[in-house]
C-alpha cells in the first residue's frame, strides 16, 4: 500500500480523501492555495503545502506547482479528487514520469474518454446503444442531410465537451448551419478544441448512470445506477441509487454490459458511464467519467463499498475484495448538493458563512469542509456540502431527506436548500415521475 | 493620544485582523481584543502528528494563519521579508558544499541573487527586490519550502 | 474626553466589531466590552411553521432571545414590567364575561391582582409587586403564555 | 396517530425526538428552561414553551409547568426522553390523568422496574438468571449469614437505585456492617427510600444490555445486545453493538428468554434488560430500564430499525411492522458519547463552544445538539454530543471511528475525545478484552 498520498484539490472531496486514507492508515498531504490557508482539510492532513494564489491557474491547476510539493513531501501517490487536473491526462502522464502514482485510470483512457466522439464509437462497438449521429463535424458540410436522417431535434456537443458549454439543442432545419457555427466558436474557446458533433436530442430523458470499478488484474465490477435527472444548466443538483426507472432485471442486463466494456478497454479505477434513457427504456451512452463522482456517496450507501478507499487500493494494485455476485443493493439512497448560490437565479453566493449546523439522526451523512466561520471564496465552486439521507426505502429516504434539510442551518450565504425542500415535497418527486426537464417544469 | 489617533489605531488593528493588543508607554495603557478575528483558536483536539515538512514540524492552523498574514503585510517598519514565489527546495548556494550566496550581515542590492528554490527539477532564483542587510535567513539550507514562506528578512537602508 | 468624542469612541469600537477596549492615560480610564459582537445573524432556511402558541406566531430565535433579555433586565427607566411566573392560560379576570381586574390607565397598588394564570385546573394570581399606573396589557385575555413573558407594562409611582 | 407530541426533555435526545416526529408528520412543542432559549430543539420544534429557570426542580423535573404546556399546546402525547421524568411512575400516571398519552411503558411497569429488589425477582421467576443475593434489607440483621453463603466480594445496592448512588463492594466481612449503613444512608439522601439489598459482586464482568420493544397487541421482539463495559464511576463512556463475546446462539436463546419475559408481565413501549457477564459467558440480570436508552443508535445501526420512531408508533396503538423472525444483524457499530469535561479527572467543564465542527464522511451519525457559539450550563449533563461509527465489522467500525475522533473539532470547553482516542487504540480494545474495569486498567 501506499505510505502517504498528496490530494490535489481541496473543500468537501479533499476531506473525502482524506477520510479514507486515514481508514487505510495513509498518511496524507494536502495542496492549497492562499485562499484556503484556513480550511479543514489543510487542517485535517497531516501535511499542507501552500502551492500558489488563489486563481486556479496559479494552484490546483499548476502543475509544476503540485509535482514540485508531490516530490518535496515524498509522497507515492497523487489522488486528484474531481474537477481541476482529475481527468487532465497530461498531468496524469507528468505524475507517472515522476514516479509518482497518478489514482486514476491509466493516461490513455483519460484521452480516450476525453474525446466524446471516439468514446461513443468505441462503446458502440462494444455493445452499448448511442442515439443515432454523426461523427465529428470539422467543417459545416454534409451535416444537414444527416441531421435530417437522424430527425429533428437534434443536439451539437462540443467533442472535448463537458458542463453544457459548447451545446445547442436545433429543432428547426434552418438554424442548422448557424448553431453548428456557434457551438464551434463556444467549444473553441472552452476546450480549445473546436470540434463538435450532432446527436438525436431526447426530449424528457432520465439521466441514469453506472459506476464502475475495475484492478489491475481485470477484476469489472458494476455497481449499480445513479439517477440524477434533476440538473439545473447540465450540472446535476439531486441524485438518487437506485432510480424508480430501472428494474433489477435492466440493472443486471445493462451492468453487465458496461463492466465488459470497461475491461474490454483496459480500463482500471473507478468510472462512471452516462446513459439517457427513454421513457420507453432504452439507454443511450453519452459519455464516461474517469473519476470519482460528486454523487458517489449514494452508491456507497446502498452498496456498503467505500469507492474512495476501494479508488486508492486499486491505484495500489491490490485486487478488488469483492466480485459481481458479492453485490447487493439494499435500501435507497438521496444526496443533495447544499451549494451557496441563489436558490432561485442560481448566481453564486459568496461570503462568510456565520452560522453552519449540519444535520445528524439516523441515516443522514454530511460530506462537507464547510464550518461556521468559513469564508466561500469566489474563486471556487459553490458547492459547500453534500447532504446524503438513506433509508430502507425511498419514502423513508424522502421523509428523512426532508426533516434532515428542514434542521440544517447556514447562515450567511444563500443556499440551495430551500430549493431542495420544495423538490423533495413535490408530488412528481415523490412519485419518481422525473426527467432531465424536471426542473424546469417545477419551475414554470 | 486624541480620538482620531485612537480611531485610526482601532481601524489598524481590525485590518490587520488582529485578535489582541496592548500597548503602555509613559502612562498611557491601550488594550484592544477582537473576538473571532478570523480563524478558530482555543483548543484542539487533535492529535499532532509529525511532519517532515517545514524542518520537522508541521504547521498547526493558527502558524499557517500567521505565515499568511506575514506574507501578506511583511512585517515591522524598514523590515522587507523575501517569501518563496513558488513550492521547492531551497538552497542558500549555486551547489552543495560552495558558499552560500549571502551570510548574515551582508549588504545586498536590489537583483541580487539570494537563494535557489528547486521544483521539478528546475533551479529557480530568488532575487532581492530591495537594497539593504540581511539581518535573518529563515530556513536550513536544503529544506521544503512552500509558496508564500518567509526566507530573508533584509533591512531596507535608510534614506 | 468628552461626551461626544465618547459617543464616537463607542461608535467605531461597535463599527469595527471590537469585543474588548480598554485605554488609560494621565487619570482617564475607558473600559469596552461587548458580548456578542457579531452573533448569528443572516437567513435561516429553516420554513417557518405556524403555531397556535403566543397568538398565533411562532416564537423565532431572535424573539425568544429579545423576550429573554427583557425578562432578565426589565424594560426602559421607570417602567416595571409583570412577568408570568408559570407557563398556562392568561385571564384578564376572574371569569369569563366578568370585568377585568385592570384596565390600561389604573392606578395599581403592589399587591393589587392583575390576572389569573391557569395550570392545571389550578388559578394561579399574578399580582403588582409595584404600584403605579397600567400602561399596557401585552396579552389577550384566554391566550397562552409561557414563564417569564410578559403580561403588563407599570409606569412607577415617581418619588 | 398523534397530530403533536411535547417533548419533556432537552439536549440531543429532544432533537432526536423532533426528528423521528418530523419523519412521521407530528407536530412537536419542546418545553425548556430560561437557559435553553437558545438551543436547537427550541430552534427546530414547531413551538417551544419556557415552563422555567434553569435549575431541574423548576423546569425539566417540574411537573405542573410540563403538564400546563401540554395542556396549553393541545398535545396528544409526551415523550419524556431520557433522565429527568423519564422513569417516574408519578409523572407518567399524571399524564395518563390528564388525557396525554405518556410515550413509554404502563406506569405500573415503572414501578416494578424501578424496585431493583423486586424487578430481580420478577425476572428470575421467568426464567434468568440473577446473582446469587438477597432480598431487601431493612434493618441490619441476618445478612452477614447471607453474605457468607453468597461469598465474598459481594455488592450492596440501593433497591431504588441508579447512576452509582448507594452502591458499595465489600471484600471484608468485617466492614459489612458498616458499609450496609453507610449505603442505606446514602441511598435514603439519594433516592428518599433507604432500602439497600445484597448481592455477589463479580470482578470483571462485561455489561451487556438486551434491546426490546413491544407494542399493545403483545408483539415482543429483541434488537439484541449491546456491549457497555467502557464505564467510568458506573456511567457508560462507549458502547457497541453487536458485543464480541456474545455468540449468535447465545444472541438467540437470551434474547428469545428476554421477549417472552417482558410479554409475560405485561411491558410495552421499548425497555432495556441490563445483564453482566462473567468470563464463562453466563448471563446475570441486573435491571431493566423503562425508556429509550443513550445508546440506543448502535442498535438502530445493526439492525436498520429506527427506535424512536417505532416508540412513538407503538406508543399511538399501532401495531409492530416486524416480527423477531425480520430481525437480522448486518455490521458494526460503536458509539462515543462526547461530554464536557475534562478526559482525565471527568470534571465537567462547562463553558462556551467557541468551535464545533462534527466529522462526516461514510458509515458516521452524529446525535447533537451543540454548535459553535453554544453555551454548556453547569446545570445540565455534560454530554453533547454522540459519535457513532458504523461498518462491515468491527475493523472498519473502529477505523472509522478513529478517522472520525481525530477529524472532530469541539473548542473552548474540554471534552472526553482524548479518551476515546486512547481507548479506540488501545490493543484491549480492538483485541474485544473488555471488562467494567476496562477504564481502570488502561488509565492505571
Amino acid at each position: 500500500m501506499f505510505r502517504k498520498v498528496l490530494i490535489a484539490n481541496r473543500g468537501e472531496i479533499a476531506m473525502r480523501v482524506i477520510l479514507a486514507c486515514k481508514e487505510l492508515g495513509v498518511q496524507t498531504v494536502v495542496v492549497y492555495s492562499e485562499a484556503d490557508r484556513l480550511s479543514l482539510p489543510v487542517r485535517m492532513a497531516d501535511e499542507a503545502v501552500c502551492i500558489g494564489p488563489a486563481p486556479n491557474s496559479e494552484s490546483y491547476l499548476n502543475i509544476p506547482a503540485i509535482i514540485s510539493a508531490a516530490e518535496v513531501t515524498n509522497v507515492d501517490a497523487i489522488h486528484p479528487g474531481y474537477g481541476f487536473l482529475a481527468e487532465n491526462a497530461n498531468f496524469a502522464e507528468i505524475c507517472i514520469a515522476c514516479g509518482i502514482m497518478f489514482i486514476g485510470p491509466p493516461p490513455k483512457m483519460i484521452k480516450l474518454m476525453g474525446d466524446k466522439a471516439l468514446a461513443r464509437e468505441v462503446m458502440q462497438q462494444r455493445g452499448l446503444s448511442v442515439l443515432p449521429g454523426t461523427d465529428r463535424i470539422n467543417g459545416s458540410k454534409h451535416f444537414e442531410r444527416l441531421a435530417e436522417q437522424i430527425g429533428y431535434p437534434v443536439i451539437i456537443k462540443a467533442v472535448a465537451g463537458g458542463g453544457g458549454k459548447g451545446m445547442r439543442v436545433v429543432r428547426d432545419p434552418g438554424e442548422l448551419s448557424r448553431s453548428v457555427e456557434l457551438a464551434q466558436v463556444e467549444a473553441g474557446k472552452a476546450f480549445v478544441n473546436p470540434a463538435v458533433y450532432v446527436e438525436k436530442y431526447l426530449e424528457h430523458p432520465r439521466h441514469i448512470e453506472f459506476q464502475v470499478i475495475v484492478d489491475r488484474d481485470g477484476n469489472a465490477v458494476h455497481l449499480g445506477e445513479r439517477e440524477c435527472s434533476i440538473q439545473r444548466r447540465h450540472q446535476k443538483l439531486l441524485e438518487e441509487a437506485p432510480s424508480v426507472a430501472v428494474t433489477a432485471e435492466q440493472r443486471a442486463a445493462l451492468g453487465e454490459k458496461v463492466a465488459l466494456a470497461v475491461r474490454d478497454l483496459g480500463y482500471e479505477s473507478v468510472g462512471t458511464l452516462e446513459f439517457l434513457m427513454d421513457p420507453q427504456g432504452h439507454f443511450y451512452f453519452m459519455e464516461m467519467n474517469t473519476r470519482i463522482q460528486v454523487e458517489h456517496p449514494v452508491t456507497e450507501a446502498v452498496t456498503g463499498i467505500d469507492l474512495v478507499k476501494e479508488q486508492i487500493l486499486v491505484a495500489a494494485g491490490e485486487s478488488l475484495s469483492f466480485r459481481q455476485q458479492d453485490i447487493e443493493w439494499r435500501g435507497h439512497c438521496i444526496e443533495c448538493r447544499i451549494n451557496a448560490e441563489c436558490p432561485d437565479t442560481f448566481v453564486p453566493s459568496p461570503g462568510t458563512i456565520t452560522a453552519f449546523i449540519p444535520p445528524g439522526g439516523p441515516g443522514i451523512r454530511v460530506d462537507t469542509a464547510a464550518f461556521a466561520s468559513l469564508k466561500i471564496s469566489q474563486y471556487y465552486d459553490s458547492m459547500i456540502a453534500k447532504l446524503i439521507a438513506y433509508g430502507p426505502d425511498r419514502t423513508v429516504a424522502i421523509q428523512r431527506m426532508r426533516r434532515a434539510l428542514d434542521t440544517m442551518v447556514v447562515e450567511g450565504v444563500k443556499t440551495t436548500i430551500p430549493l431542495h425542500q420544495k423538490i423533495l415535497r413535490h408530488s412528481d418527486f415523490t412519485e419518481g415521475r422525473l426527467s432531465t426537464s424536471f426542473l424546469e417544469r417545477i419551475n414554470a | 493620544m486624541d480620538l482620531s489617533e485612537l480611531k485610526e489605531l482601532l481601524r489598524t488593528v481590525v485590518e490587520n485582523d488582529i485578535s489582541e493588543f496592548e500597548y503602555e508607554e509613559a502612562g498611557v495603557r491601550i488594550r484592544i481584543k477582537r473576538d473571532h478575528p478570523a480563524g478558530a483558536s482555543g483548543e484542539d483536539s487533535r492529535p499532532i502528528t509529525e511532519s517532515p515538512f517545514n524542518a520537522g514540524h508541521s504547521l498547526g492552523g493558527d502558524e499557517r494563519q500567521s505565515i499568511a498574514k506575514a506574507a501578506a503585510q511583511g512585517t515591522a517598519a524598514g523590515i522587507h521579508t523575501i517569501v518563496s514565489p513558488i513550492v521547492g527546495t531551497f538552497y542558500n548556494g549555486p551547489s552543495p558544499g560552495v558558499d552560500p550566496f549571502v551570510h548574515v550581515g551582508d549588504m545586498v542590492q536590489e537583483g541580487t541573487v539570494l537563494c535557489i528554490v528547486e521544483a521539478m527539477k528546475l533551479m529557480n532564483e530568488v532575487k532581492s527586490d530591495v537594497s539593504g542587510k540581511v539581518i535573518d535567513i529563515l530556513v536550513e539550507n536544503s529544506q521544503p519550502v512552500e509558496y508564500g514562506q518567509k526566507l530573508y528578512l533584509i533591512q531596507l537602508r535608510k534614506g
